[in-house]
């Protein structure tokens, strides 16, 4: 039993959080609709705490707990923290978007949460068995919140498909966890390794038939083609929070599970996945950017961006170094951020019963409101990778390592697509600048949001101005 | 004044003025006393640069190769990456020019632009601000964050205040530029996984293998090339001209098309000699192609600010043909000769594109037409107007006396000791410059009036008088007397014909 | 063990056939019925691997609970099964292509390096006086607390997200709200209504 | 003898099948959620069979979990279904195109 | 002397600027007087310098004003280099100049642009002063083409006439197809002997005579032919040689006193002083001496007999201009460059003689330049009958004018030259210029008798106010009209034969000498003079005189009948050979449409239309693909992973 009860405070954060999940959900019980706020605010809360305990009881060192189940290490800290900052800021953005449209209910914080719980428990997965239970987790959370708002087609709809495209995928990757057990014997990320080391016949085709349907359940997470096409519906479908909510700290868990599973786990088989993630990553980026072209809705286009850019991610992976895995850490911590933005930017305009959903709505975005047309434009810029932002330098680390792996044609293909991409942000900051709007309304929405949006704004250029700390960061980490 | 960090100061006084004036705003009505205010704040932060770039002018010394006013401080440590500016006889006469043609082009935008003229004051200062970091930066992400980040300004300044067409136009001109130069950013990381830093010296001593130089080189001319413009990736030049507003011409015109060129002599041909040597016959054809075609391109157009795009792209053929002639001289001088020329040329180039830009400019003010066929006789009613359009037309054409004919001069000279028919393609810019342009000249600015708005046209205001005179004094002085430019770039351009005469296949 | 292998692919062929009636059956209530039997021949099955625990679970969870669940929202939500009985999609042949090129392909995997006297009898016997309920039950509180707990909160979850989707005030719903009724005061009971008295104009 | 292989072959089919299911149904929702259930079926068998094989637990242990989850799933995936049902009236594969392109 | 010079260039500039941006300021008096305090102050120190050079025992100097660039070694300098030669350049220039200045003053009375006119004449007089007085190609080059400016810019004056704007377009874009190959020339003498110097060049030009040059890889030519048939290339355009004549009468169109001075007298005679002045280059090449010889003939001859069908009265002087121009340029091909220069100076007083007499005659008819609507004009105006006639006389050669010395001795160079008995070049050179002395004579009097002689056919309002010109037009006439009539006289013996020019002018010492050979049958003007009536030049004159008056006054019916007779000859000249056509519709017209095509296929279809808009059209269709794919429907969305995941298992067991 003196083993059992040392995973205090190493498993702190999930704890703390389920525990303020439980407050939370009992609480607002009690809550009038009219007094929604309080639980906003005890949601904000909350994730402050959660957020300080994971800081504060940060193992100095890696720290494995639960029989090998959890791990506590840097990547983890680094993931848990980021993400939890995500959920809080997307929460800050969805406050009165749901208000207005009277889907404001404690339930969506809490889904939230659990999502969040989710995500973490990916973070800290140490065997494949938690990991699934996180994954679970994460997914679940996610396909209620996209049904969350019950009168929507859309939604409904987009639920449903991700429901059973999540179910594939999820049936995917446990027949391949099977056959990694059944060819290993284990579940734990460090027995896999020491496995396969310890036999190099191990490494033969049942292993790899397990490790391309892991593939396939990783890149269904991420959304890269051809397990991409739940991406643009969800993003459509969903409501605009839910949607800036899956577009932000999801990708953080999913490149945790990436991360664990394949490096972890099967980083001595590095050679048999970086293949079938190479061909996966080019797919992404080629289709993603193309298709983004193409689309009206920006929810949606900005769903086809996201494929674009687990695309660099991928490739990012793919040389199997550790300053790979750092520049695609790096890569997703600055992707979030923008896609956090430009998707609250979403909401931002949108006004009870009112989307601003379209492209076109941001037409004349500059005559309305100069300063966020302004941070848009920064948010674009970034996504589109021009420098100073920090877009720019994930995209610069990321074919950097590329590079380094002599993958010459990769790189290539990689700035092309950017290139190829850079057309549809540039059609959204000339929608704002360029175009006169239909639409003058004056924003509505709360300081707090403000503030978060224009802070959201103005990050990626501070952090693109000054990106050294954290690549230095991502380098401790995986480096 | 402490000259250490200078180029800091003339990078970031724009910057930071152009950011106060954005945040300001003018409310959003031009007539407004607050935007009057934005005017003027522009002119004097624009007006304060260009005083501050004089101490470049003056504190720079002409007998040393090696960088001047260098500032390096590290910026991002984990990737090797520097603050580091620096400039010698190459960047600081397009640094000067930078500062010298803002200012002007912030008065020639004073009345014309009605719609939000402390975002279009603004984002010329952060351009200009941007254009010096360019020249000034020794260090390739430094140089490569300058240099895409110019693109936003003037994506916005074409598509916000430019003509009917201005969005084509510029997602054309950001779309070329950007594809060219994230090839451009292969080639720096290239280079940093050779060299491990991203310093641009370090760039250049580095032994690199013949294969890589060449991929290097291809990596870089595509940035590069799209820039200048070289034939055949021309064609956002035309388009991007045509639609973006007057001030967007000229900054266009007089420094963005310089970073081409710049780029060439600061980078490929000190990084990559040998793949230079290798592709320098490409480089001469494509040159001479684009004196040539485009001469006769330039010929058939319709519309004022395309005919003297199309000139442009003609005119910096003579930049790149200057530069890549080393190689083909066979004997022990011409080298600097030609890229000499072909930097003064560039200079030059600057203030006669950007003063003919302005000229259309004041037509389009009044008629608000840029066809040809629209004008006739102006000479007629703007006889000051008329006066200085035949200067700059001549200017354009190369007639000696003014800038526009010293650095075609050299470059003629120049190629003529490489091979017969460089200079005889080359030399073929007398008569199609002079015919483009003054065929032009004589459908606008001569003949009887030709319309009832021509009638009605007055002559230039004394805002625009000043504008001409300051550039028509500056084309005059240049072509009259062009030894201190020259002198000012003879060092550094020297050394860079020695350093790149020794190969460094490694 | 002839016994034995017999047994094995009788209800392995019965539980295929079960499955394909899941998957082709023109009725949702048939396939529904079907998948039942899928299960009951997967728990025979798993009793016939000695994996007594999760065949009994298996019934009891997915026959007991998860199948009564899907009968009784086909019920409840009165499907026009004539307007669903239509054909397969168009993706059947190649669907039907590719599937066979799996099979192949994961048969092959499995039967690829089976030399003869591997085949079979692999499973090691189960020690004397194993219990496998007992064995489960040892580590899924101990080794296995972790998951356990996590599979507490994703139940935990379910309960919130179904709750979330499916429960929905009615707004002409008559309930009680008696937590009003006790937090009333009395003024809110009677309300005085101050009126200008009539007058004729 | 029946063994391992066996066991992963009914296992494989199994899964293959419940796929199949999935792609070529253009009938009803409902049928697709059963083919889910069928295909964590498949995955279930695949580690009872391995984990007789090795002869150890711990994939009786994970089936466990699976067994779990796929109860929260399936009560998840019924009440979208129900969720579903309520704005469109139908359950029809094919009327669920609302967002293509 | 420094001072001297840099006054004398600059003080016509000064006063061309002040005149030229203060206008409104100084006015009309003002422009006048400033200008031609300027040009006179100029005319008088170059004959100050002229009389210093000739008699005051000044030797030459070269002089360097200031360095305008020096990079690579080569240094790029303005100066001056002051000989003999450009003495005698800077005297005909400003005195010609002046008299152009002073006459202006009447001619353009009335004009609007006053002003603006002396300013250019004035800028003018500068920029060929700068062209004359060069110690350098690269100010030479200066000079050349700021003439060239000017008279764009002069010729352009009226600019509201569309002829005058085409004639100034034309003019100055020949101008620059000859610039093309004059600066090829000065780049191929900056690649051999990296300097532009004249001093520095000639200097070793004995050393690079065998240099070679591949213009066609695979045969080496010799460097100098190629360096001075460029160089030359550029002085056919200034000088009007054919073909790139076309430009001069046009240039008609401007006021007539700038055709007297620059389109005469002064700017198209700068390259028969280049070729000169480059003698020390072109004595090295008997070749390029070919091509220069044939060209001035053509020039000479055929130039001339277009005259003949001409009736505006300017452009009856203008082909006379070529024809001369011709004269001059076999003269040099000849190596008598002494008696080009000597028939330039000769030329410039007599041909700005007559066009000033024109411009006299159309003042008088109130702008009327047509010759078949004048006649009988000698009694309205004497003065400038006197004055014409000396110049008509002068031009054809008149024994004892001006124009018969130079010309004849001219003539006789030609006869003598070291051609001699060499086959074609040479006859066709003597030929040309003997023919030529008849058809001069011809057209000059066909001219002459029509305006001055015969009925009066002009209308009757026209006639009633026919008087003559004022003083400011006739002074410069009758000023003008003197050295026409004996600057032959008085300086022929110490031009051609006292080693006037020194060292200015090279001749090579490999063959004879022709002025030296001249020389040796020399025994003064008179002998020369009494010499005259048994040369064949003086008949073909007297002949040619003859026949214009037979023909024109006597049966006016004759001209009439040929006219319809040869009628395809007569087009033939009418069309001046075609070469406007050639030139306008064949090279302008030529280039335009390569424009065009070049301009719609190459940028618009194949550049931006199938590569940048084509790439973005094929992303654009590729996106419509990949919607499509997106069908919407969820059983796509689970083959497409499918499909996927298959693909992945298949690529492992067969291509791993």
């Amino acid at each position: 039993m003196v083993e059992m009860m040392n995973f205090w405070p190493v498993a702190a954060p999930e704890i703390t959080l389920l525990g303020v999940i439980c407050v939370i959900l009992v609480a607002d019980l009690f809550v009038s609709a009219e007094k929604r706020a309080i639980t906003f605010w005890l949601t904000i809360a909350s994730l402050v705490v959660t957020m300080i305990v994971t800081i504060a009881t940060a193992p100095e060192a890696r720290t494995v707990v639960f029989s090998g189940a959890y791990v506590s290490d840097p990547l983890s800290q680094v993931l848990k923290v980021s993400a939890i900052g995500l959920v809080a800021i997307c929460f800050l953005y969805a406050r009165d978007y749901l208000s207005a449209n009277n889907i404001h209910r404690g339930e969506f914080y809490v889904l939230g949460l659990f999502g969040l719980l989710g995500m973490m428990i990916m973070m800290s997965a140490n065997s494949l068995l938690s990991m699934y239970m996180g994954l679970e987790t994460l997914a679940l959370s996610l396909y209620a919140l996209v049904a969350v708002d019950r009168d929507n087609v859309n939604s409904a709809e987009s639920a449903m498909k991700y429901f059973v495209l999540g179910a594939i995928a999820s049936g995917a990757l446990l027949y391949g966890i099977s056959w990694i057990y059944g060819t290993t014997g284990h579940l734990q990320f460090d027995q896999i390794a020491a496995a396969i080391a310890a036999d190099p016949e191990i490494n033969s085709l049942p292993l790899w038939f397990g490790i391309a349907f892991l593939v396939v359940g990783i890149a269904f997470k991420f959304g890269a083609v051809p397990f991409h096409m739940w991406v643009p519906d969800v993003y459509e479908g969903a409501r605009s929070p839910v949607t800036v909510y899956i577009a932000s700290a999801p990708k953080l868990a999913s490149l945790a599970l990436l991360l664990r599973i394949l490096v972890d786990g099967l980083g001595t088989v590095h050679d048999v996945w970086a293949d079938m993630i190479t061909v996966v990553a080019v797919l992404s980026l080629i289709l993603g950017n193309v298709a983004a072209i193409a689309q009206t809705n920006i929810k949606r286009m900005l769903g086809y961006s996201t494929i674009a850019h687990v695309g660099f991610i991928l490739l990012a992976i793919v040389p199997g170094t550790g300053e790979g895995y750092a520049a695609a850490l790096f890569y997703t911590l600055t992707y979030v951020v923008a896609s956090l933005g430009s998707l609250g930017m979403v909401i931002l305009l949108s006004r009870g019963g009112y989307e601003a959903e379209n492209v076109s709505n941001f037409k004349g975005l500059n005559a309305r409101s100069p300063w966020f047309a302004l941070m848009m434009l920064f948010l674009m810029l970034s996504l589109a990778g021009i420098p100073p932002f920090i877009g720019f330098f994930g995209k610069l680390n990321a074919i950097s390592v590329v590079l380094e792996a002599g993958m010459v044609d990769m790189a290539i293909l990689m700035v092309v697509a950017s290139v190829v991409g850079a057309f549809y942000y540039l059609r959204v900051i000339w929608f704002m600048y360029f175009e006169e709007g239909e639409d003058q309304a004056v924003l509505q929405m709360g300081p707090d949001a403000k503030l978060a949006m224009s802070a959201n704004g103005v990050a990626v250029l501070a952090l693109g101005i000054l990106p050294g700390w954290l690549w230095a960061l991502c380098l401790a980490v995986l480096g | 004044m402490e000259l250490s960090n200078l180029l800091s100061i003339l990078i970031w006084t724009p910057i930071v003025g152009g950011f106060v004036i954005l945040a300001l705003g003018d409310g959003g009505d031009a007539e407004s006393s607050r935007a009057g205010l934005m005017r003027q704040a522009s002119l004097a932060v624009s007006v304060v640069t260009f005083l501050i770039s004089i101490l470049l002018y003056t504190g720079f010394d002409t007998t040393t190769a090696s960088m001047q006013f260098v500032e390096r401080v590290p910026w991002i440590e984990t990737l090797n990456v520097y603050y580091y500016l620096g400039v010698d006889g190459i960047s600081a006469p397009l640094i000067l020019l930078t500062t010298f043609i803002t200012p002007l082009v912030v008065i020639a935008g004073w009345n014309t632009i009605k719609i939000r003229p402390a975002q279009y004051f603004a984002a010329f200062l952060i351009l200009e601000g941007l254009m010096v970091g360019v020249f000034s930066a020794l260090d390739g992400i430094l140089f490569y964050v300058f240099w895409e980040a110019m693109l936003v300004p003037m994506f916005l300044i074409i598509g916000v205040w430019g003509g009917a067409r201005r969005i084509y136009a510029t997602v054309k001109f950001f779309l070329y530029t950007f594809l060219g130069s994230v090839l451009m950013l292969v080639a720096f990381i290239y280079l940093y996984r050779v060299t491990g830093t991203y310093d641009l010296f370090a760039f250049m001593e580095a032994p690199i293998s013949m294969t890589a130089q060449k991929l290097i080189f291809i990596g870089f001319l595509l940035a590069f090339a799209v820039k200048v413009p070289m034939w055949p990736v021309h064609t956002w030049l035309p388009d991007a001209h045509v639609e973006a507003p007057t001030g967007g011409s000229v900054i266009l015109a007089a420094i963005m098309l310089k970073m081409g060129g710049y780029g060439f002599v600061r980078l490929s041909l000190p990084i990559v000699p040998d793949a230079s040597e290798y592709f320098a016959g490409l480089m001469i054809a494509l040159s001479l192609i684009a004196v040539v075609y485009i001469g006769f391109v330039a010929l058939m157009q319709k519309d004022m600010k395309k005919l003297i795009a199309y000139s442009s792209i003609a005119h910096m053929g003579f930049v790149t043909l200057g530069f890549f002639l080393n190689w083909h001289i066979g004997g022990d001088s011409g080298a600097v000769l030609g890229i000499s020329g072909g930097m003064v040329q560039m200079v030059s180039h600057g203030l006669i594109s950007g003063a003919m830009f302005l000229c259309v400019g004041v037509l389009y003010d009044r008629m608000h037409s840029r066809m040809i066929a629209d004008y006739g006789g102006v000479a007629n009613t703007m006889p000051m107007f008329a006066a200085f359009m035949v200067l700059f037309a001549m200017a354009n054409a190369g007639l000696p006396g003014t800038s526009g004919f010293v650095g075609e001069f050299m470059v003629i000279i120049a190629s003529f000791k490489a091979n017969f028919w460089f200079a005889f393609l080359a030399a073929t810019t007398l008569v199609l410059g002079a015919a483009y342009t003054l065929w032009m000249i004589k459908r606008v600015v001569y003949g009887d009036i030709a319309n009832d708005k021509v009638a009605a046209l007055k002559d230039l205001n004394s805002r625009e008088f000043v504008v001409l005179s300051i550039l028509a004094i500056s084309v005059l002085l240049v072509g009259l007397w062009p030894a201190p430019l020259v002198d000012m770039m003879n060092v550094t351009i020297e050394n860079l014909v020695s350093q790149i005469s020794q190969p460094k296949v490694g | 063990m002839l016994f034995h292998s017999i047994l094995f692919y009788a209800f392995s062929l019965v539980l295929l056939g079960a499955a394909c009636g899941v998957v082709f059956s023109k009725n949702p209530i048939h396939s529904i019925m079907f998948l039942v039997l899928t299960f009951f021949q997967a728990a025979i099955l798993w009793l016939m691997a000695e994996a007594e625990f999760l065949a009994i679970v298996l019934v009891l969870v997915y026959v007991g609970a998860v199948m009564v669940l899907f009968l009784f929202v086909v019920m409840m939500l009165e499907v026009d099964i004539e307007a669903v009985k239509k054909g397969m999609s168009r993706y059947t042949a190649p669907a039907l292509a590719i599937a066979a090129l799996m099979t192949f392909e994961l048969i092959n995997l499995i039967w690829l390096r089976s030399s003869d006297e591997e085949v079979g009898g692999n499973f090691q016997p189960l020690p004397e006086g194993y219990d496998n309920t007992k064995a489960l039950g040892e580590v899924l509180y101990t080794e296995h607390v972790y998951a356990f707990e996590i599979a507490a909160v994703v139940l935990l979850l379910a309960i919130v997200a179904a709750i979330t989707l499916t429960m929905r005030k009615r707004p002409n719903l008559k309930v009680q709200d008696i937590s009003a009724q006790v937090a009333v005061q009395a003024k809110d009971r009677v309300r005085i209504v101050k009126m200008d008295a009539e007058e004729k104009s | 003898m029946i063994g391992l292989q066996h066991y992963l072959t009914l296992s494989a089919m199994l899964f293959v099948l419940s796929i199949i299911g999935i792609v070529i149904n253009r009938r009803n929702l409902i049928l697709i959620l059963m083919c889910i259930e069928l295909m964590l079926l498949a995955v279930n068998f695949n580690f009872i069979a391995f984990s007789r094989y090795l002869g150890d637990e711990l994939g009786q242990v994970f089936v466990f979990f699976i067994l779990t989850v796929a109860a929260a799933e399936a009560a998840i995936g019924l009440a979208i279904l129900v969720v579903l049902f309520r704005n469109k009236r139908s359950i029809n594969v094919q009327e669920l195109n609302e967002m293509k392109g | 002397m420094y001072n001297y010079y840099l006054t004398i260039v600059l003080a016509p500039l000064i006063a061309a600027i002040v005149t030229g941006l203060f206008g409104k300021q100084v006015g009309r008096a003002g422009a006048h007087g400033l200008t031609i305090l300027g040009v006179g102050l100029s005319c008088a120190l170059s004959f100050v310098v002229l009389y210093q050079m000739v008699w005051g025992g000044a030797s030459p100097e070269n002089i360097s004003v200031y360095t305008w660039a020096v990079t690579d070694g080569l240094r790029m300098e303005v100066g001056f280099l002051v000989d003999r030669l450009s003495a005698l350049m800077m005297c005909v220039v400003t005195f010609v100049s002046l008299m152009v200045h002073i006459y202006t003053i009447g001619y353009m009375h009335d004009d609007p642009g006053y002003q603006r006119f002396f300013s250019y004449i004035s800028l003018f007089t500068f920029s060929m002063l700068m062209l004359v007085m060069s110690n350098n190609f690269l100010q030479l080059f200066f000079g050349w083409e700021a003439v060239g400016l000017v008279s764009y810019l002069l010729i352009g004056f009226w600019y509201k006439k569309e002829t005058a704007i085409f004639a100034n377009l034309k003019a100055f874009l020949v101008n620059r197809v000859g610039d093309f190959g004059f600066i090829l020339g000065i780049a191929g003498v900056v690649m051999l002997t990296n300097s532009l110097d004249y001093a520095t060049v000639f200097g070793q030009a004995d050393y690079i005579a065998g240099e070679t040059l591949e213009v066609i890889p695979g045969t080496a030519w010799n460097a100098m032919t190629v360096i001075c048939i460029l160089l030359f290339i550029g002085a056919m355009g200034k000088s009007a040689q054919a073909p790139l004549h076309v430009w001069l009468p046009d240039s008609m169109e401007g006021p007539t006193p700038i055709s007297a001075l620059i389109h005469a007298a002064t700017m198209v005679t700068a390259g028969i002083f280049m070729v000169a002045r480059m003698s020390p280059l072109y004595e090295l090449t008997t070749t390029a001496l070919s091509v220069v010889i044939v060209i001035g003939a053509i020039t000479a001859f055929f130039m001339g007999l277009l005259g003949i069908v001409q009736n505006d009265i300017k452009r009856v002087v203008a082909y006379s201009t070529l024809s001369q121009l011709g004269y001059m340029t076999v003269a040099l091909g000849a190596s008598a460059y002494s008696a080009a220069i000597f028939h330039l100076m000769t030329h410039a007083f007599f041909k700005a003689l007559l066009f000033l007499a024109a411009g006299s005659v159309i003042i008088a008819m109130h702008h009327e330049q047509d010759i078949r609507k004048m006649g009988g004009l000698k009694k309205y105006m004497p003065i400038t009958y006197w004055t014409a006639l000396i110049g008509s006389l002068a031009l054809i050669g008149f024994p004892g004018s001006a124009g018969f010395f130079s010309k004849d001795l001219l003539i006789e160079a030609v006869a003598d030259s070291h051609w001699k008995g060499q086959g074609a070049v040479y006859w066709i050179a003597y030929l040309s210029v003997l023919l030529g002395v008849f058809v001069t004579a011809l057209y000059s009097f066909r001219m002459f008798f029509l305006v001055f002689h015969g009925e009066e056919r002009m209308d009757a309002e026209t006639k009633s106010h026919l008087h003559e010109t004022p003083l400011v037009v006739t002074g410069p006439l009758i000023l003008l009209a003197i050295p026409s009539a004996v600057i032959g006289w008085i300086t022929v013996e110490a031009i051609l034969f006292g080693g006037f020019f020194g060292d200015a002018i090279v001749t090579s010492a490999a063959r004879p000498d022709v002025l030296q050979e001249l020389g040796s049958h020399w025994h003064g003007s008179l002998a020369l003079l009494l010499h005259a009536p048994m040369t064949p030049v003086f008949w073909l004159a007297a002949a040619g005189v003859g026949a214009a008056w037979y023909l024109w006054l006597k049966r006016p019916d004759i001209p009439e009948a040929m006219h319809k007779k040869f009628s395809g000859l007569y087009n033939l000249l009418d069309r001046k050979y075609y070469f406007d056509d050639l030139w306008i519709k064949g090279f302008a017209g030529g280039g335009r449409s390569l424009g065009n095509l070049l301009w719609q296929k190459g940028d618009q279809t194949v550049i931006d239309g199938w590569l940048v808009n084509g790439t973005a059209n094929t992303v654009g269709r590729l996106a419509g693909i990949v919607r499509q794919i997106q069908t919407g429907y969820l059983y796509t969305y689970a083959f497409a992973m499918i499909i996927g995941l298959t693909a992945l298992l298949s690529w492992l067991v067969w291509f791993r």
